[in-house]
């Protein structure tokens, strides 16, 4: 294992995209006030500087042609990671994201090795466009890669295959954790495979799947409990570890997925649904959600909170099913 | 609110005199030459001032609630171009319809929203225009003929289409109005929007606020053409104004106003400005050449009104800047009213997702006198 | 009960959306090639000469543009019924739906009473561009009410429910039912209540609960298998007939959750999530899914059948859960 | 394919009289007008002839197959729209890259796609182009550096866009060509493709097919002013030639491709057309003024090059009905190796959702011997 250094998320992240960038020339960022601006979060910052306007370019209000110009170089052998200014704009690419990015290699067996990077998620009133997490869409959205990071090193790792998969990945950046998580991150490349989930913690009574910020929830609830909980951290969404999962799941007989974006059809109902049918026979109690309700996220602190899952929130809903 | 409703009423009688038809044929006036409007009496000339110093007064107002930590988020504003939205949402009527964005503010208070509810709504209070649900500008007061901006730019653009659509079906003489920035032309939607509108000839007026940058993106990443040339290959007028002068801002709108109601179709202005804050609270403006701002600076839309009140129209210095202490006190008792708001209840954080009956939009206030002598139209009460 | 004709799920759409039309003269329709000719599928067929260009408007190749100026229509007062060609170009209107008008009345307390007409549904080779079903991607936006009707006369009485509601609802038509199925129907006023599921077969041993051509093809496996199968058509998919759900799998003790749609995220994993979560006490077997695999559905027939639902899989489905 | 490659081949021997460099300042010429090309010897004259031919040819085949019911789902053809998609196709060199629409077969035949392919994709047969996975002309031989169409219009004018940004971040001398129909000019994403590429003077050649008709939504529907107007607004020039004379789509492209080449940036050209057929097999076309049919059946594309063979070129005219009917047989031949191509096995039906490894595209060919005969350029076997 290679050093490691205590960086915060949004550093992995940067770090990540840097030393890909250094490696491969292949490598270019384009988004909305990614140069001299260096991003509104300020992943890019510095990168102008060090790679040109030309890899490092800042684009018209355009999410379509963001992503439907990555697709183009991606075609033609260039590695473009999209970033998207919040998660929440997707929506206004989201065209060129489900219908050209992701059917391309199924229809054309044309490979497009492109990253969307997604910063998402709520927590600090950033109103109904600024908090979502859009994954589930992609999930429906067959063709779609999708991670969401919730350590520091896993965001530099999962940033490093998502850029070397030669398919469109959307990565989902946790900005409730840029500055909040702060972790052990190898110095040098660092690469984790999509597709692996992380036992975040073992135990043995109640596993809580979960995955970005609601990782964080889930251990602290644990630690406070003090109970015999699993965590198990997805990482990726798609392809999804079934195989965690379902081990999680049997070994404790009792499941608790959670995460911040809105309930219906989300990636809890698809964990939930898997084990319900396929760990049906070892599960010792219902298989429980713990998401936001299906509203949109306000902006007020207090009506924020009510809606996006709380500690005391996951600290219950353990409580509950460890009772069960 | 006080100061200025006072003056609206004293418009009134001034109002005889300027009742021609709105002139279809003014020529478009070059960014920098200074607009003289005979549609504006003294009363509305103080109005023009008093709203655009509220919009100051009430951002700067806010600034410091934001530096207090009241108002979580961000915080957005639109510092320097206040003679955009008051000049322009002047010149609508109360039937009129208005899509206002995040450095519009002064349409808002135009159209009758107090500063204590925009405050409030950046406090994130139950006291705000959307009892908390969304923050910043985010917001449009139903009862007050608007709908609220949603952050993906410029999205109303085609909503005001639509209303202005439903304008034509029913052979209504009404307006829509919305605004968008220079980066926001890039948008697929703008055009979508500007198309449509230019096909079916609807009455809507855009108005672009061209203040250089779209967040740190300098115009010349943005387009490699001025947007407001493109208004003729969809089939209307653009008109490129300066954005500074409200004067100016509001001949160009009420021009269009008219020719919008008179079957004439769309508008493009495009009003030349500059932001003079950042994108955002957060932003340090890196990316502004320092020389920008001095030369912008010695432009701000309100010192320099003030001072062609003074020169041109028969006002003092001290009313002029009675006007403006007027309206800081003004805000200061509205930033009281706004902080005793209590923040929402959080047992109705799911509540409202679905509509339950309709709503309807009401009508907003129409301070230009030219409305309020209408006899076909109601002036409404402050 | 009024006189009822036997009409097909397509007639029943027009006749639905004429009667509204000519009972409310708010209701206006607008999309592309639905005046002078009619519609892609002929819906509006003889509208434009019945209600003139006004009220049933050729417009742009546009959907931002068509679903936002609905969205303006509908603030001011009028009952716009946008018209997608095919569903699957929803995701170039999906921003003004998702952002625009789902969240308007959570945001503003403004109402945008407005249809979305999406036909969907593979089955005849439309290829990986006009065979989706989007529905779930709705779910995931809160504030967008989604109907899938699988009768004719719930494709007529949901689409007066749907344009008689004050929000936005997307409203689900199956082509491969246009001409296939036919029914009953009243023939004069005739409304569905959102949010209720149906019947459609009882049973007492296994409960298929699907929507859409699910309905049909379940409700043939369980005839050709003869076997004790309940069928619930749920219809409405936002809101979500929670209690109907709950109450079939609790009677029978085996669920099968079916739809053409893909399957990550899908419908089936929120219902079998809700069943997995809430009849847990009554459940006598897994919780199985029938769906799409997660792919782009794909033009040629043999591929096509590959990856839709067949009568054949549902059978099968049917039988593992009975015999489990 | 035997009778294009003879003529490609003769054509090598022609090409040093017209080796000029790009004439740049060609002025636009109007719809109508007749065009006659410098840069196009004999052979290549003949080899016009015959891709148009071939493209009519090939679609009537399909017709006939889908009304036999060998085709599954809708069909979709070009006809009178032939000499688009080959006049501009034949411009480019083989190392340029093409998104090609559902109107322009012509073009994939030019890169070299067979005829077989096509129809056997059309059938969904493992021998088409996308294998039975897409149909229609929704592929792209990647192989001959072809990025295929999806339905969404007009979605691959940014993907277009993006690979001629990838040619100028590399300093390449290559040119990406697409194309869409006057409808798809009011959709969002056209004017985000064109405005980007305007911005950063993109090496992109855009070819708007205006063929009155959006499905059935006239022009006046879409439109309130022709976009070929709008080009200089994104900053590069719009040309407006008559879509059925070939030359004229060939010179526009290659003096398009030429400057985009040499860092002058896109180019906008409307080839004006009429689409002689419905929008699909389905569709009656009653929206449609007969008299229309009249006017632009005297202008068939492929007559009329046929014509002006005989007339300018010194064609015989059985020269001419020779290489028609020569293609004709070809193109039956290939019918008959369609129709002998399996169905693909469903065992397959979800593979190839995700790449494993990287597919590079290949380069197409480029018959045209301006090309052909240039040294830094392999001219691709047939
Ligand atoms: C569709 C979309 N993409 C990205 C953003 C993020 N964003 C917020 S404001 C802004 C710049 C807007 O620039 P401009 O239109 O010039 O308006 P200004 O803020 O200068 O008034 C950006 C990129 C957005 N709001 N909407
Ligand atoms: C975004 C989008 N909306 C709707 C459609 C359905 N549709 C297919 S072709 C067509 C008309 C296209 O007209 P035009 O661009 O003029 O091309 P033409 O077919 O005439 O060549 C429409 C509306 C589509 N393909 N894409
Ligand atoms: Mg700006
Ligand atoms: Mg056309």
């Amino acid at each position: 294992m290679s050093a490691a250094t205590e960086v915060t998320y949004l550093e992995a992240i940067s770090d990540g995209l840097r030393q890909e960038m250094r490696r491969d020339p292949s490598v270019l960022c384009i988004g909305e006030d990614i140069g001299a601006f260096g991003g509104a979060f300020k992943v890019t910052d510095g990168f102008i500087e060090e790679f040109g306007a030309g890899r490092v370019m800042d684009a018209p209000l355009a999410e379509n042609a963001i992503i439907g110009a990555a697709v183009g170089a991606a075609a033609e052998g260039l590695r473009p990671v999209c970033e998207m200014q919040f998660a929440d704009f997707i929506s206004c690419g989201f065209d060129q994201l489900v219908n050209v990015a992701a059917k391309m290699h199924y229809r054309q067996g044309l490979a497009v090795p492109m990253v969307v990077r997604l910063p998402s998620g709520g927590g600090f009133s950033g109103g109904p466009f600024h908090s979502q997490n859009p994954e589930a869409w992609f999930l429906q959205s067959p063709g779609l890669k999708v991670v969401a990071p919730a350590t520091a090193a896993d965001a530099k790792g999962l940033l490093t295959a998502a850029i070397r998969d030669p398919n469109p990945v959307c990565y989902l950046e946790h900005k409730g954790l840029y500055r909040y998580v702060k972790g052990e991150v190898p110095a040098g490349e660092h690469e984790v495979a999509l597709g692996e989930a992380r036992l975040a913690r073992e135990g043995g009574e109640l596993s809580v799947i979960t995955y970005g910020s609601g990782v964080h929830l889930a251990l602290e609830a644990a630690a406070d409990l003090d109970e015999d909980i699993e965590v198990l951290d997805l990482r990726s969404l798609c392809p999804l570890d079934t195989e965690a999962i379902l081990a999680s799941a049997r070994k404790t007989g009792k499941v608790l997925v959670a995460h911040e974006a809105t309930q219906s059809c989300g990636v809890g109902a698809e964990v939930a649904a898997l084990v319900a049918a396929e760990a049906f026979e070892d599960l010792d109690g219902p298989v429980r959600r713990l998401t936001a309700p299906d509203v949109p996220i306000p902006f007020s602190p207090p009506l924020e909170q009510a809606v996006l899952p709380q500690l005391d929130d996951m600290k219950e809903a353990c409580r509950e099913l460890l009772a069960y | 609110m006080e100061p200025v409703n006072g003056a609206v009423a004293s418009a009134r009688d001034e109002v005889g005199d300027r009742r021609e038809s709105a002139d279809r044929d003014a020529p478009g006036r070059e960014a920098g030459e200074v607009a003289r409007s005979t549609f504006l009496n003294r009363a509305d000339r103080a109005n023009l001032l008093r709203y655009m110093a509220m919009m100051r007064s009430a951002e700067e107002r806010a600034i410091t609630l934001y530096r207090q930590g009241k108002i979580p988020g961000s915080f957005y504003d639109g510092a320097g171009q206040e003679a955009i939205s008051v000049g322009s949402s002047y010149a609508l009527g109360p039937r009129d319809r208005m899509c206002i964005l995040h450095r519009d503010l002064g349409a808002h208070f135009v159209r009758g929203v107090t500063p204590d509810r925009y405050l409030a709504n950046y406090m994130g209070r139950a006291g705000g225009v959307t009892g908390g649900r969304d923050g910043n500008l985010h917001f449009g007061d139903r009862e007050l003929g608007c709908v609220g901006m949603v952050s993906m730019l410029p999205d109303m653009a085609p909503v005001a289409t639509g209303m202005a659509l439903s304008f034509k079906l029913r052979g209504e003489p009404r307006v829509a109005m919305t605004y968008f920035g220079d980066g926001s032309t890039a948008n697929g939607q703008w055009h979508e929007a500007l198309n449509f509108a230019g096909v079916h000839l609807l009455p809507v007026v855009f108005v672009l606020e061209n203040n250089g940058f779209a967040y740190s993106t300098p115009n010349e990443l943005e387009f490699a053409v001025d947007p407001v040339e493109r208004a003729a290959t969809y089939g209307f007028p653009g008109e490129l104004i300066d954005g500074n002068d409200v004067e100016a801002v509001f001949e160009a709108s009420r021009i269009a106003a008219a020719r919008a109601r008179e079957g004439g179709g769309p508008t493009l202005i495009e009003c030349r400005t500059m932001r003079m804050h950042g994108h955002g609270a957060h932003d340090d403006m890196r990316y502004v050449p320092p020389e920008m701002f001095e030369e912008w600076s010695a432009r701000d839309p309100i010192d320099r009104y003030g001072e062609r009140l003074v020169a041109e129209h028969g006002f003092s210095a001290d009313e002029v800047e009675r006007i403006r202490a007027e309206v800081k006190a003004y805000v200061d008792e509205c930033a009281q009213t706004a902080l005793a708001s209590p923040m929402p209840d959080p047992a109705t954080a799911t509540d409202g997702v679905f509509a339950d009956d309709l709503t309807p939009l009401g009508d907003g206030k129409a301070p230009w006198s030219y409305w309020a002598e209408r006899p076909d139209v109601e002036r409404s009460a402050a």
